[in-house]
């Protein structure tokens, strides 16, 4: 029974923390450029996508550099479109521009990757390592799932510390409070909207290849991932990346749980536990 | 009164052109010609809704599919004919949405949209689990257990031509209504839209009521037309993006910009087809004409083309602003 | 004296509204512009316009003898333009201590975070806190104090006293007063012409986008100004 | 306008001359493209074939023949199939993918175009057309293997192994899913019979992305056995949580997951003692009817060709088009839908996968294939994994090439 | 006409109003004032229903409102002009007035033409009713904001700052309008700005800290020494 329920939490937190890496980025994109970023989902694709070429095309090229150099091309990436494309969908008044506008962005990105990589599931073999395991007493953990706890914690507290105690991070907040007062108090405001996406993408990237040696991805999870972005996000209450660290811990362990009872679930209990408190949130008026 | 005038044109001239061209033109024009129409009717539904109504839904695709399954289930298991319940499934739809409409609207902006993806995909996932709705496998169209004889295709091109315009005098009218001034107003401000006396929640939910018993009128059609559906089909986002490109196309905000919008779709289409691309290339384009419309022309191609043709307003528009 | 700011011929439209036509203005160093006029009048877009928060459609503008590049509010800020703007906008999601900071990454001056503490005891106490827990008239507070951490040259000062209680208008007065003091030169506009009229050294006074009256707020009666409101001199 | 021509003239030009126009549809791409990675290459040898066009009861008749992609989609099946019939009017529709079949079988069974489909057991196109025993579907037809087909030779070789005879199960939920799960037809039922103990960790949503709840009910079940359906993506990090979890099962005797040698090579060095069911490979005896080609050089002619390896595909995509163009030719009037609809229910036919033969299938509208059962390992010729027959029970004129082994863990 | 019987009602436990009990008669001009953050608005906004009470009871002729929502509080007869103005912004001016006259007032053809095209003119808009309210300088949209209220014709009017930010000649025309509308209504006016105020009002409010402190006869609470320490600071000679 302990055992059950150690296993349960173990595998809960570890995807949770998955989850909440998947809702970083966009955590930043929200809470600091305000955009609503559908895009979002289809970076953390083309994350995954990037390794897996990059890993075909050099095999012998250690995991760790394939990660860095898949992170900064998502980031490269989402500079970019941050400059050429969102920038200007944030200067119309409606919010919904942006929006209507990433969602663009994210089906010609997944119809394009469908075309080029296949629109096969496909995941990043990371050999042995994948498959070795740890025993604690009677536990059994897998080695590779703990790394990933631990990276991802420590990208979080990065983050947290990179938003709240640097000059970077004060300016992004101004920015995301009052872009026109912000730039009278000389912050440059294409510039950091474009370090924030590229920092955003970059999550996303990460996020990508730690799902792909996880889990699988096709060019098609991108709305899926999305969701589960949203949802992080929106139950960590906005732009807190703290927050999104825990509720995703809570929804991995939701899905852990409801697949226990249910294995064909999917993600329907994940969905509806986060339908059930937005409601419930809304009721009690913690929702503006 | 001229107003009242023109709607009446709209009626008599392109319903009279439904009805003739359904005598026409071939069944397989006819098949390809309801899927347009079943396209311009979901994208005035959600053009009303986003664009007029400021709600800005990710999970409209929800109504289609249940549209669509609500006809199967009906006419299969009963012995009343299918067209009636082509009017009725889509009707009671729209009373279904209800109380989805009073659960959503507790969500704003963003809140609300993703919210209505996530039921959109709760909705398909329970649909996906009932045995009685064929599970994954799907169902298929036989009115009281036999196979439909004839070529209904001819009927269902000229009632989904008659929906169409149905549906955008309905729209005019209504947005000329103070119904329609108190959702312009709403669109700047729920609170202040309250404050003025606008019984907002009423206002939002019938909006939301009708856009889902369009969605679902959309979904019955064009279901029909295939004799089977599955749910991996029927809920799928693709229906949410034709019609939110090609709203966002043709202008959000008017009526007259999404049948703008379904003629470039359709163009679009029909030029991959013939020039043998795949599906993939043809979504890529609709993105590509889609953003670029939205930031050149972010009101979309309609107002632009009815200023340089300096045709006079003569619809209600909330373009975006 | 010499002139630090120097506004010639500027216009600028709204769409099709004219704000400002054509409108001129100087401002001596170390001195006190106060700038009225009705409810429409330009005020706003001209101090926007100065801090580079819209741009003109025609002429220029010189600080201390230089040109500024328009629309830009970089090249204002590092000109030495602040702005206190209408409706304080302060930073939500920053605290107290951080609004003021990121008012410093500018220049450097006199205006460090122990002088503004000096001046504005109560903020210090209040520091980690975010905005929303201050009152109307300690957000102000902050934002003069967010403005004046980039050491002005010139500070601008829009709708002053708007929605403040007149004790606190009071405080806030007391307070331009030190900062005039300190050799920083202010444009003020208020709502409260003869408070402000009587604070200033120079009056300026707008009609429909342009300066129609404008001297020494010593020789410029309560009565001029009454009538340059609705545009009665030119 | 271009555009609009485009749609208002569909093919007016070409009526007067008798031409057989075949519609085909297939997933050439999309989720299911590895099923169609050799079609257009089958479908440019036919066209070659037909170039001459085809004698039928002494008429000589041009065959055109219009290629449409499915893009692995429900949608896109309808819409194409819709084309195909509606307004192309093709005499004959061949459909490679299963849903492609079963989304537009309705339409063809109420007007009247014969639809011959094939590459999936015959349950999984049966049962979601609505069939009914006993009550053939008046112009849709389908052969292949059936499930219990495929079921019954995974058996046969683990019954060759030595196990504890307890097998772990899981589904993907999809319409193939669900048939090779069914509790009275499917592999739960052919556990039972032969013996076997199943943990039934049930079906699982496409989107799953965590199996460790299976994993954790097969290891405390103590399964040697990995079984189920599911496709080649799912099973890598099922495969990683299986072995974190200190669990080294003797046999994976999953349906459909090994059919692609691309599958088998995403496990890198861990491929070797996967086992899958075999529709067909080169050492199949049979030959095509249409060229005198055995299997192996039609494989062979493959490869040459493509610089790939030969995927089991191959021979039902060659087939398909045997069958079709066999119906044909037996027709009265090909160009006529019930002619052609009698042709196809009488036909039998030996194709490159073996007989096909619509007369005694195991359900109305069907033709029967035979299945046997294979396990992959590791090769020392082109390519890093080969197929090999180990299983034939249902099949005895297919001859096994190897014996079934434990996968070993060293 | 309008009663509160003890409401309350704080934000993340620091009280905006705190067991406020008043009540407002037909034809009565109540000025309400405090310093910065004393719950004035919140008081207003408790009134129209945009803040649900904690606790207490909002009674309009004699009928409990507590918990209507703010269209039906329209409806029964109470408008505000809030503070940050709440304009349409994407409307016409006019539009912008005849949302109110249509949905408050319940005003329909003819009539709602002409009672939009009056109120209009008594505040000064008429000029720019064809010009989106977006388009107009904030202090024009506070004249909206109180033509928006006036639209629905209410018996009872509350009004947010409307005052602020203009010039003297400005105010005087507002407190002109303010008098002209009190006929038969009951208006209470939040401000700062006590000379406005002083000349329409004839009983004065003091809020500080969430709770009514005083309230009474204008002059009477005007001299109170408690006002004068927390609200007006030094005698300023200005205004007196
Ligand atoms: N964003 C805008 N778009 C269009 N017109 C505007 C905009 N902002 C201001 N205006 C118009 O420009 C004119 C000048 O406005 P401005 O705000 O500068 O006046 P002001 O003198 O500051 O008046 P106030 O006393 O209202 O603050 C006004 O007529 C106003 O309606
Ligand atoms: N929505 C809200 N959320 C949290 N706190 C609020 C909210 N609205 C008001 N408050 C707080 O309630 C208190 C009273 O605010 P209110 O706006 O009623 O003051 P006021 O008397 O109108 O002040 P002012 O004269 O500055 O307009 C303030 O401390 C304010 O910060
Ligand atoms: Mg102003
Ligand atoms: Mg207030």
């Amino acid at each position: 029974m302990i055992q059950t329920v150690a296993e349960l939490l173990f595998q809960g937190a570890t995807l949770g923390v998955l989850y909440g890496m998947i809702g970083a980025g966009l955590a930043l994109t929200f809470g600091i450029l305000k955009v609503v970023n559908l895009a979002h989902g289809v970076f953390i694709t083309i994350g995954a996508f990037i390794a897996i070429w990059l890993t075909s095309l050099m095999p012998t090229v250690p995991l760790a550099l394939i990660i860095v150099a898949t992170t900064v091309l998502c980031a490269l990436l989402g500079a970019a479109l941050q400059y050429a494309v969102i920038e200007r969908a944030m200067t119309f008044r409606d919010p919904s521009v942006p929006m209507m506008v990433t969602f663009g962005v994210s089906v010609i990105f997944t119809n394009a990757l469908a075309q080029f990589a296949g629109a096969d599931l496909r995941s990043l073999g990371v050999g042995s390592i994948a498959q070795k395991s740890l025993s604690v007493g009677p536990f059994n953990f897998g080695l590779f799932p703990l790394l990933t706890l631990i990276f991802v914690a420590v990208v979080f507290i990065a983050v947290d510390a990179t938003i709240r105690k640097t000059r970077f991070g004060r300016e992004v907040r101004a920015l995301s409070d009052r872009p026109d007062i912000a730039a009278l108090m000389g912050v440059r405001v294409r510039l950091v909207h474009a370090q924030v996406a590229a920092l955003a993408a970059a999550l996303a990237g990460v996020a990508g290849v730690l799902l792909a040696m996880r889990a699988s991805v096709s060019p098609f999870s991108g709305g899926e991932n999305l969701m589960i972005a949203f949802e992080v996000v929106v139950l960590g209450r906005l732009g807190s990346t703290k927050g999104a660290l825990l509720a995703g811990i809570f929804l991995g362990i939701v899905q852990i749980v409801s697949l226990r009872f249910d294995s064909n679930a999917g993600l329907l209990y994940v969905h509806l536990s986060f339908i059930l408190i937005l409601v419930f949130w809304a009721a009690s008026g913690k929702l503006k | 009164m001229t107003f009242k005038y023109a709607n009446l044109l709209l009626i008599i001239g392109f319903g009279s052109l439904s009805v003739v061209s359904s005598l026409l033109l071939s069944s397989g024009m006819l098949f390809l010609l309801t899927e347009v129409l079943v396209i311009a009717l979901l994208a005035q539904m959600w053009n009303l809704l986003a664009g007029y109504g400021g709600m800005v839904s990710l999970g409209q695709q929800a109504f289609v599919g249940l549209g669509g399954y609500g006809l199967y289930v009906f006419a299969n298991h009963s012995g009343l004919p299918v067209w009636l319940w082509i009017v009725v499934v889509p009707l009671m739809v729209g009373v279904a949405a209800l109380p989805l409409g009073m659960l959503m609207f507790k969500l704003k902006s963003a809140y609300f949209s993703v919210g209505m993806w996530v039921a959109a995909e709760i909705l398909a996932a329970i649909v996906m689990r009932t045995d009685a709705l064929g599970q994954s496998g799907g169902l298929v169209l036989r009115p009281g257990g036999e196979s439909l004889a004839g070529n209904p295709e001819r009927i269902l091109f000229a009632g989904a031509g008659l929906l169409l315009i149905g549906t955008i005098v309905g729209l005019r009218v209504l947005l000329n209504s103070d119904l329609g001034l108190a959702l312009l107003a709403m669109r700047d401000g729920e609170e202040a839209a309250e404050a003025a006396g606008v019984n907002v929640r009423r206002t939002n939910l019938l909006i939301f009521c009708i856009a889902a018993a369009g969605c679902a009128a959309g979904g019955a059609l064009y279901y029909f037309s295939t004799l089977y559906i599955a749910p991996t089909d029927a809920f799928q986002i693709n229906w949410l993006i034709s019609m939110m490109f090609v709203s966002v196309i043709g202008g959000v905000g008017t009526l007259t910009g999404p049948l703008l919008g379904t003629a470039v779709l359709i163009a679009v289409r029909e030029t991959c087809t013939s020039l043998g691309l795949t599906g993939g290339t043809y979504w890529i384009i609709m993105g590509t004409i889609a953003i670029a419309t939205l930031l050149i022309l972010p009101r979309g191609l309609w107002p632009a083309l009815r200023s340089k043709l300096h045709v006079p307003k003569t619809e209600k528009e909330a373009t975006i602003g | 004296m010499t002139t630090c700011l120097e506004v010639r011929n500027v216009s600028m439209r709204y769409d099709q509204l004219l704000a400002l036509s054509d409108l001129s203005l100087t401002l001596n160093e170390g001195q006190t512009l106060a700038l009225v006029g009705a409810n429409g009048a330009g005020k706003s877009t001209l101090m926007r316009l100065l801090c580079g928060l819209l741009t003109a459609e025609k002429g220029e503008i010189d600080v201390c003898q230089k040109p500024l590049a328009l629309g830009r509010p970089r090249a204002s800020a590092s000109a030495g333009l602040a702005l206190v703007p209408e409706g304080r906008l302060l930073f939500e999601s920053l605290s107290i201590e951080e609004n003021l900071q990121i008012g410093r990454s500018q220049r450097g001056g006199v205006w460090d975070l122990a002088a503004i503490y000096t001046l504005f005891p109560i903020l210090k106490e209040k520091r980690k806190l975010p905005p929303s827990a201050l009152s109307g008239g300690q957000q102000q507070m902050v934002a003069i104090g967010r403005a004046l951490a980039s050491n002005p040259r010139i500070l601008l000062c829009d709708e002053i006293s708007l929605g403040l209680s007149p004790l606190v208008t009071q405080e806030v007065y007391g307070v331009l007063k030190h900062i005039r003091e300190q050799g920083t030169s202010l444009i003020i506009v208020d709502q409260d012409v003869s408070r402000v009229t009587a604070f200033a050294d120079q009056v300026a006074c707008m009609f429909k986008g342009r300066v129609t009256l404008a001297g020494s707020a010593r020789t410029v009666t309560l009565k001029q100004i009454k009538d340059s409101y609705f545009g009665l001199t030119t | 306008a271009v555009a609009a021509a485009g749609v208002f003239a569909p093919s007016i030009a070409r009526g007067a001359a008798k031409t057989i126009k075949i519609g085909y549809m297939g997933s050439l791409s999309g989720s299911r493209a590895n099923f169609g990675q050799t079609e257009a290459w089958n479908i440019e040898k036919i066209k070659k074939h037909v170039a001459q066009g085809i004698m039928v009861n002494g008429q000589r008749y041009n065959v055109e023949i219009l290629v449409r992609d499915s893009q692995s989609e429900a949608k896109t099946s309808a819409a194409i199939g819709a084309e195909l019939m509606l307004r192309e009017r093709c005499n004959l529709i061949l459909a490679q993918d299963v849903e492609s079949a079963v989304v537009n079988g309705e339409i063809a069974d109420t007007r009247g175009f014969p639809m011959i489909s094939t590459m999936s057991p015959l349950e999984s196109w049966f049962f979601p057309r609505g069939g009914a025993p006993g009550k053939p579907f008046p112009y849709t037809f389908h052969f292949f293997s059936t499930a219990d087909g495929v079921l019954q030779s995974y058996v046969s070789m683990l019954n060759q192994l030595a196990t504890n005879k307890v097998a772990g199960s899981m589904f993907l939920d999809n319409p193939a899913g669900r048939a090779i799960m069914d509790k009275n037809r499917g592999w739960p039922h052919t556990l039972a019979q032969n013996g076997y103990a199943e943990i039934a960790a049930g079906p699982f949503q496409f989107s799953t992305n965590d199996f460790s709840n299976q994993v954790a009910m097969f290891r405390d079940g103590k399964a040697e056995i990995l079984s189920g359906f599911l496709y080649a993506n799912h099973f890598v990090p099922l495969w990683n949580q299986i072995l974190q979890s200190g669990m080294k099962p003797k046999a994976v005797a999953m349906v459909a997951t090994f059919l692609f040698p691309s599958s088998v090579a995403a496990l890198k060095d861990h491929g070797s003692g996967m086992l899958t069911e075999v529709w067909w490979t080169p050492d199949f005896p049979f030959k095509s009817s249409l060229t005198g080609q055995s299997s192996a050089e039609l494989a062979q002619e493959w490869e040459a060709g493509s610089g790939q390896q030969w995927t089991q595909p191959l021979g039902y995509g060659h087939a398909l088009w045997e069958v079709g163009l066999a119906a044909l030719a037996k027709a009265k009037d090909p160009m006529d839908a019930g002619s052609l609809r009698d042709a196809i229910a009488s036909l039998s036919v030996d194709t490159v996968v073996g007989k096909v033969d619509f007369t005694n299938g195991p359900f109305p509208s069907t033709a029967q294939t035979q299945v046997v059962g294979g396990q992959w390992n590791a090769s020392k010729g082109k390519y890093p994994y080969q197929l090999d027959i180990v299983e034939n029970s249902t099949s005895p004129t297919i001859k096994t090439t190897a014996t079934v082994r434990p996968i070993s863990y060293e | 006409m309008l009663k509160t019987v003890g409401i309350s009602k704080s934000f993340s436990g620091v009280p905006a109003a705190d067991d406020v009990s008043l009540s407002l008669q037909a034809g009565e001009r109540v000025g309400v004032i405090g310093p910065n953050g004393a719950g004035k608005s919140t008081l207003l906004g408790l009134l129209l229903g945009t803040v649900l009470p904690d606790r207490g009871q909002i009674l309009l002729d004699g009928d409990d409102v507590t918990r209507l929502s703010p269209h039906q509080r329209v409806s029964g007869g109470i408008a505000r002009a809030a503070q940050i103005p709440m304009t349409f912004h994407r409307l016409s001016v006019s539009d912008n007035v005849r949302v109110p006259a249509v949905h408050g007032a319940g005003l329909r053809g003819r009539e709602a033409v002409e009672w939009v095209d009056e109120v209009l003119e008594m505040c000064g808009l008429a000029a720019s009713a064809k010009v989106a309210a977006g388009q107009l300088g904030l202090l024009s949209r506070k004249r909206l904001e109180l033509a928006k209220a006036i639209a629905t014709r209410p018996k009872v009017l509350l009004l947010d700052e409307v005052a602020a930010g203009l010039t003297e000649p400005e105010i005087e025309t507002i407190i002109h309008m303010v008098e002209t509308l009190s006929e038969g209504r009951a208006i209470m006016w939040v401000e700062h700005i006590p000379f406005a105020l002083r000349s329409v009002c004839e009983r004065l409010i003091v809020m500080d800290k969430g709770r009514k402190i005083l309230d009474g006869p204008f002059a009477h609470v005007w001299d109170d020494p408690v006002l004068q320490e927390i609200y007006m600071g030094v005698p300023d000679d200005n205004l007196s």
